[in-house]
């Protein structure tokens, strides 16, 4: 009735990130190849809340040679053995029961040798098995957290109902005890050693005070006493000997597992058949009072017998395996990276801007049709704003003169030609942040005016047509980056067709326009607003007699390009928010046409003049025969697509006479 | 000067943490990532930790608890806090430590393979070598028997010193019930979202260089400072050396949901006044 | 009297640049460290002009197996040795005699085989010695054109001033002979072979036809023919035989050095006594009117006769020696980098703005405090403008949150830990323009509120003042650019103290705003023109109670640093082309104080407002009782330096008592 | 289409180009670098090289010439050149192709160690092995002689065609009287400080990818629209095989300083018509 078969709530391994950070650079700075076990400490206190397992945990120190003692925390000696391969973590698994026989018997020969008197820890060693994925920062993982067994079950004569300390201890008791071995763990820790996991406390016969003393300095002074019990040699006074172990565990009516192997060494070593143990525990605000004692039936362990050792950790399932952990999002650059720039973003809408639909932007695909100045800076930005999907399009190769300006790439990718635009941008674009979902596209757009050269250039000018459209129907964004007028027209035909939010960015010397074309509203009424070609009555072609904003040989103040792309950027931003989006109305400074919302304004052209300082916000109509956006082109175009576009390749006039503008002149 | 301005200096913050360590053995100091080290602070005085702080409840459900503004007298963008003095209505559903609760029986294994928690991705990895109860050992107490333990995380807490800000900051790790990494998101469903909204970031801890979960130290010098006064308006005096103490309370006031009697008794500061 | 001895004018070599690219590409790639000789192909041309000495062409192309031939360009084949170390370089030249010897033998055995009548290019085989110091891009080099030399001096018998072609042939001979050269070269290259630099000619005795053939054929005519000075075996007839060489040189009275050779072969194989030869050159408007000849006389050339090869070209000092040639500037991607960023800077120049001062721009000294968004911005953007010399200073190091805004970062800088963020974006600087001249600072400026924490600290701060001041004086151009108010106070002291053109730049989360602070002019009056403190009368201190732009937790729309930086350097240009630069005086949109200037408005202030992408130019006049910029502040640092700073540091408070701002309030 | 616009095709350029070859010995065809080849001209067509034109005069000396603006009709920006018809005023100066000036003697070294075009620096490495004079070759004349040889330069002229401009294109890459590669600052001093501000550039060649001296091609079509006018309004007709020598005598008004003499009559244009 009163007896029990003592059993002893287990340790849970928990592993601090840091140490598989040390683990994966040891491996490749020290480790290398090798296999051999290397020492680290693992560390548990007396202090777990009920309900939640017990600690055994691996700190991101656990490698270092210069140790920090604290007095609560009670370092322990375990090996790691990192496998090189999965098969031989494989292969240690199948071996695992020698494994843990070994350490057995090691622990075995501590208690003997007394080594575990002048060392405590030494009773609570502990095994770890690894394998290091280090390309996928995955690391594969198995603790043993050895304990002998004895022949029989270890059995508390003590009914679990007085297990509370306050059953066997007075409360003048308790405090002695709870000084007494903070005193010991202090002075431990000042001498520049761990803090002993387990301690010895004589309880005086004569006035029952208490008195706390070093495992070594019990068995010297128990070693003067005749009796094994404690009973001194003229028999009189019956001073008792207990065994405090610091417990992890923190059931009211079981041990934790420290008290396991403690229960194994005093059989050995403390030659009583009986004898009490404190299970010792200890919180910040309870004090010491979930601790809990009980007496128990020592056994007789001959030199010889089977040590049956236990402790490899159960995995998640419950059933005896492997763990693994994938540490990727903390331990690879990519990942840290990805976490950082979303904090960017999520801190804006924490602070100011709630509204944010930070999903929304980070599924918004953005094309971006030229990748110069503009073109880099406005990637550059859109990452700012969490957009992951762009697709960077260029014709030209980097050369030595671009990184100055261009702040996608550097003199390295100028080198033997340089390499394409396209390419070196989404290559940067990763560098700097490596979740993006970059794409770099290699053509050039089909410009009217600039007719094929030969077959060869027509068939690539056809595929390049297509190319364009499909491109331009799988983005939700374009933008026209170019730095011609007559290479934006047949985006903005496509544009138009497949009613895509576009914004138009262009430069002069020290002016620049960032507009937005038109869209149709949901219930598909054409736009109000024009397109950049709205206002010529000309039609794009080859630029050499245009003097428009875009001219061929661009030379414009450094700052403006900056300054064009961050409004395209902000403005998209803006619009994206809207629930019209493209089709929203045009604001101007004096006339508000959206409701007030936190991203501003939603204009259609804004002006900029760098000599000022100035920027004007300007709206234009749709101008129904316009050589781009007009009905009858787009019409043109849907009825006889790339056999349209060559045609107006050889003749731009054609885009006057089917818009009609021919006939207005 | 920290009554006034509600800062520390690093020596001071030496003191108030030594203090801590002293009187909360849940606290020790760390030396950290040593290419990390702060000169301005001892090798071996880096920064505070405690391990493993029990964390039940998450902030999606204690966030109904009972809120003030501390006006901080500027208007503007005011900085909500629970009151420390005022713990959430609901902190009574957390389990108490005791009484605690009886193990009853032998683990009760979930055999439900299609459990949640439990990543079916690593089914290849973690069969290795695995089998149900391979070594009969009648005696060891499993914890993971969902029967004997309720789901819930801890925390690895530790306080740096900002020298920016001349404040302590602190930082938050997570581990489920399993023992594993928490993500950034999980760790943020335990801070409320009024916080998590303004004043917590997900940043690498400057010793550790991990992200963790931080309270942005911005308003920590203001608040404490309030704190401060309004202390002594009660007619105390607060020694430098208390300052971390009250810093733990400010603490518990925005992220109530860690137990944070496990590492400090939030009476002492009376004691020990 | 009319005989003369014979001399030869020299050829000089011309390294084509991209053959050094070759040559530097092949010893890297396929050389190694092979020192063999390795075959090229020189280019000599027939038309050169007088005055310009005749070019033996080493091209680009002289490595290339496949070669397309030119009919008016002569290959030839030459040899590069090309030495591994400038010891080897030196043994080569100790050797250089036997190496011409050699060379010189092969010649003559190609005389002798016949070999040279199949290919008459044989006869100008040339060789080049160098040694690539890779590093440098530096070449050594040697060119040598073995002249094989007769026993005696070979005698021209036709008197100089009959060496013009008219002297000896009619218009119809001398038509005849070009049309048949070309011919005989443009069939050699439809054949695929290079165009033959010798040639035969046959003048009739009976009608004075002239016929060219080649040297091939024309030795197997004459060996139908029985005398040895082409006598018909009737005797009757006396058809002349003549020898024609494509000749670069392009003196009227000398041969050129092509011609020496031939006559060597001519008397090995000619077997005549004497013979004419024709010096053959042809230009595109004056045709082969500057060709000469003359009768030579031959030699007889013993088997074993001695070769004397003479050929080693002179270099620059007309000394026999080496020559060397520095490539770096086209070779050096580095250089390449260079030369186009100028290119840049010059187009901005020639098309718009011809006041463009480039030079004083390079030599402007610019300190960034704080290297962040904007920082990195600003240090993209002044590059742009051509500057050079640009100091980034700053404390943080690179985390993984900062490459998406900071445009001169990458996640590869945020590893363990980060790298301090000025040496980072230091290294991004010159990755984009090798040329700059930018330096890293690494320090926190002291700030007000921010007293040291200890001893070691202040005695870091007091360096720290010490270097900022340092700092300050050295630079021409100071931005402020920092995420604080109070780290902005010292600068600013040090600034006003030191006159430098100061830019400050703050950005809130969508509106931001650029100022200059006021400049003594050069008379010594005190600025007009306020400071970031002017329009505030609490002094700087720790910013928790700060409620202004520069809030510290800085969440702002991401275009914003882009329009801020960008409108502070073009700002920064516009006054460093004012003769006041920041004494100018403030325009206003409405007030213009300054005469036009190319580059616009100097205002005070520009506040731009994102939401409505407006900006406002504000003239904020000095207060004299700033807390930063007021006489007495400065004053009191000039008295008494780091102490007063550190004074500040402790109490901010001060400032407002030694300003006066206190007894004001 | 190229009266019209001034323009070619890929196609068109190389005929033109075959013809320059055909009537203009200099002129060849250069493959390049195989890299940088353009799919849309014939591998072994890829663009135009005289090697080595002489160009004796500087453009600061020259820059006196007679200059006329073609209004380009569009006001603005005009364009500004020397026309071709008025060829510099110091034309004259320029030493003709005849009479070849006489060797009179052996060569005269100089041997003033201060002259300043000769690199002192270079003195180490070019002393290896000299001698002066070492093998006594009374039969070579050579060229340096001062007394000999006047100071010139010559020029690689190329010109490529460029796909977007749909004209051809001219690059120039110089050497000094010693043979040595002239520095882009050097090749701009030959080039007229008019043009050299406003339309010659420096860039990297297309296929040889070294920094050339170039004229920007963005007024190419237009000016050669206008000589084809009015080439044309004399009666005669063009073809467009002839397009290069009519954009040669373009390259002669802009770069007036190279003889192009050297690479094609000038007159030919009017015989082969
Ligand atoms: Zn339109
Ligand atoms: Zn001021």
């Amino acid at each position: 009735g009163s007896t029990m078969q003592m059993r002893f709530q287990t340790f849970q391994s928990s592993v601090e990130p840091l140490f598989w950070r040390e683990l994966a650079d040891r491996k490749l700075d020290q480790f290398m190849l090798s296999d051999a076990p290397v020492p680290i400490t693992g560390l548990f206190s007396c202090n777990t809340q009920a309900g939640i397992p017990p600690s055994l945990i691996a700190p991101g120190s656990a490698f270092s040679s210069e140790r920090q003692f604290n007095p609560n925390m009670f370092a322990v000696p375990g090996a790691v053995h990192n496998c090189n391969t999965l098969e031989d973590f494989k292969q240690r698994v199948a071996e695992k029961s020698s494994l843990l026989e070994e350490c057995a018997k090691q622990i075995m020969a501590d208690i003997r040798s007394g080594a575990v008197e002048r060392d405590p820890a030494l009773l609570q060693r502990f095994i770890l098995l690894t394998f290091a994925d280090l390309k996928k920062h995955t690391f594969v993982y198995w603790f043993a957290f050895p304990a002998l067994q004895p022949p029989t079950p270890f059995i508390a004569t003590t009914p679990a109902d007085q297990f509370p300390l306050s059953s066997a201890f007075s409360e003048a008791q308790i405090h002695a005890l709870q000084s007494g071995y903070k005193q010991l763990r202090v002075s431990a820790v000042e001498a520049g050693h761990a803090p002993p996991p387990m301690f010895a406390v004589l309880r005086s016969a004569v006035d029952g005070s208490v008195v706390v003393r070093s495992l070594a300095d019990a068995m010297a002074a128990r070693q003067q006493t005749t009796a094994a019990d404690g009973t001194t040699a003229d028999g009189t006074a019956q001073d008792e000997w207990m065994l405090g172990v610091a417990d992890a565990g923190n059931l009211a009516d079981n041990a934790g597992w420290t008290v396991r192997n403690a229960l194994m060494y005093a059989s050995v070593r403390w030659n009583v058949p009986q004898l009490r143990v404190i299970c010792y525990r200890e919180a910040a605000k309870t004090g010491i009072s979930t601790s809990i004692s009980m007496l128990v039936n020592l056994q007789t362990i001959a030199s010889d017998a089977p040590l049956n050792p236990t402790g490899w950790e159960k995995n998640l399932r419950g059933a005896a395996g492997a763990r693994v952990v994938d540490m990727s999002n903390l331990l690879d650059s990519n990942r840290l990276a990805e976490s950082a720039v979303e904090l960017n973003i999520k801190l804006m809408r924490w602070r100011l801007l709630p509204s944010l639909n930070i999903e929304m932007l980070r599924q918004t695909k953005c094309l971006l049709l030229g990748s110069g100045t503009l073109g880099c800076n406005v990637a550059r930005l859109l990452m700012g704003w969490g957009v992951r999907r762009i697709t960077m399009l260029d014709y030209g190769r980097v050369s030595y003169s671009n990184p100055v300006r261009q702040s996608l790439y550097t003199t390295a990718d100028c080198a033997d030609g340089g390499k394409p635009k396209a390419r070196a941008a989404v290559e940067a674009l990763k560098q700097i942040f490596p979740a993006v979902e970059a794409e770099a596209v290699n053509m050039s757009i089909p410009m009217p005016g600039h007719a094929p050269a030969n077959e060869k250039d027509e068939m690539e000018l056809r595929q390049n047509v297509s190319r364009l459209h499909q491109l331009i129907q799988e983005h939700d964004v374009v933008y026209l980056l170019t730095d011609s007028r007559e290479s934006r027209w047949l985006p903005t035909v496509l544009c138009r067709l497949e009613n895509k939010l576009t914004l138009n960015t262009a430069l002069g010397f020290d002016t620049f326009v960032v507009m937005r074309h038109g869209n149709r509203d949901a219930e598909g009424h054409e736009p109000e607003l024009g397109c950049y070609f709205c206002n010529d009555i000309v039609a794009p072609r080859d630029s050499l007699t245009d003097r428009t904003l875009d001219q061929q040989c661009t030379v414009t103040r450094p700052g403006l390009a900056m300054m064009a792309s961050a409004i395209a950027v902000e403005l998209t931003s803006a619009l994206l928010h809207h629930p019209l989006r493209g089709a929203a109305a045009a604001d101007t400074v004096s006339h508000k046409c959206n409701e007030d919302h936190a991203l501003g304004l939603l204009p259609h052209q804004i002006r900029g003049f760098l000599t000022s300082f100035q920027n004007l916000l300007i709206t234009g109509q749709r101008f129904d025969k316009c050589t781009a956006c007009s009905p009858k082109i787009v019409a043109a175009y849907a009825e006889r697509g790339v056999d349209f576009v060559m045609d107006v390749l050889r003749t731009p006039k054609l885009l006057e006479d089917i818009s009609g503008v021919t006939e207005m002149t | 000067k920290f009554k006034e301005e509600g800062q520390l200096t690093p020596d001071e913050f030496v003191v108030a943490g030594q203090q801590l360590v002293h009187m909360c053995g849940t606290w020790s100091w760390e030396t950290g990532d040593k290419k990390s080290a702060r000169d301005y602070l001892p090798a071996q005085h880096q920064f505070l930790i405690t391990r493993k702080v029990p964390c039940r409840m998450r902030a999606k459900i204690s966030s109904q608890s009972v809120e003030r503004d501390i006006d901080d007298g500027e208007g503007g963008d005011s900085w909500t806090l629970t009151h420390a003095d005022q713990m959430p209505a609901k902190e009574e559903d957390v389990p108490d430590a005791q009484p605690a609760p009886k193990a009853t029986a032998a683990p009760v294994f979930d055999d439900d393979d299609d459990d949640d928690d439990v990543p079916d991705a690593d089914d290849y990895l973690t069969s290795l070598g695995a089998q149900r109860n391979d070594d009969n050992d009648a005696a060891s107490l499993e914890p993971q028997g969902k029967l004997a333990v309720e789901k819930h995380r801890t925390y690895d807490v530790s306080i740096t010193y900002d020298n920016w800000y001349k404040t302590p900051r602190v930082w938050l790790y997570g581990y489920d019930e399993y023992g594993r990494p928490l993500s950034s998101e999980q760790m943020l469903e335990d801070i409320s979202s009024d916080h998590a909204d303004k004043t917590v970031t997900v940043e690498n801890h400057p010793h550790l260089n991990i992200p963790h979960v931080s309270i942005h130290p911005c308003q920590h010098a203001h608040v404490m400072k309030t704190f401060i006064d309004s202390y002594e308006s009660t007619g105390r005096s607060l020694r430098v050396d208390q300052y971390l103490f009250l810093f733990i309370k400010l603490l518990s006031a925005v992220i109530p949901t860690i137990d944070y009697d496990f590492t400090v008794d939030m009476d002492a500061i009376k004691i020990s006044d």
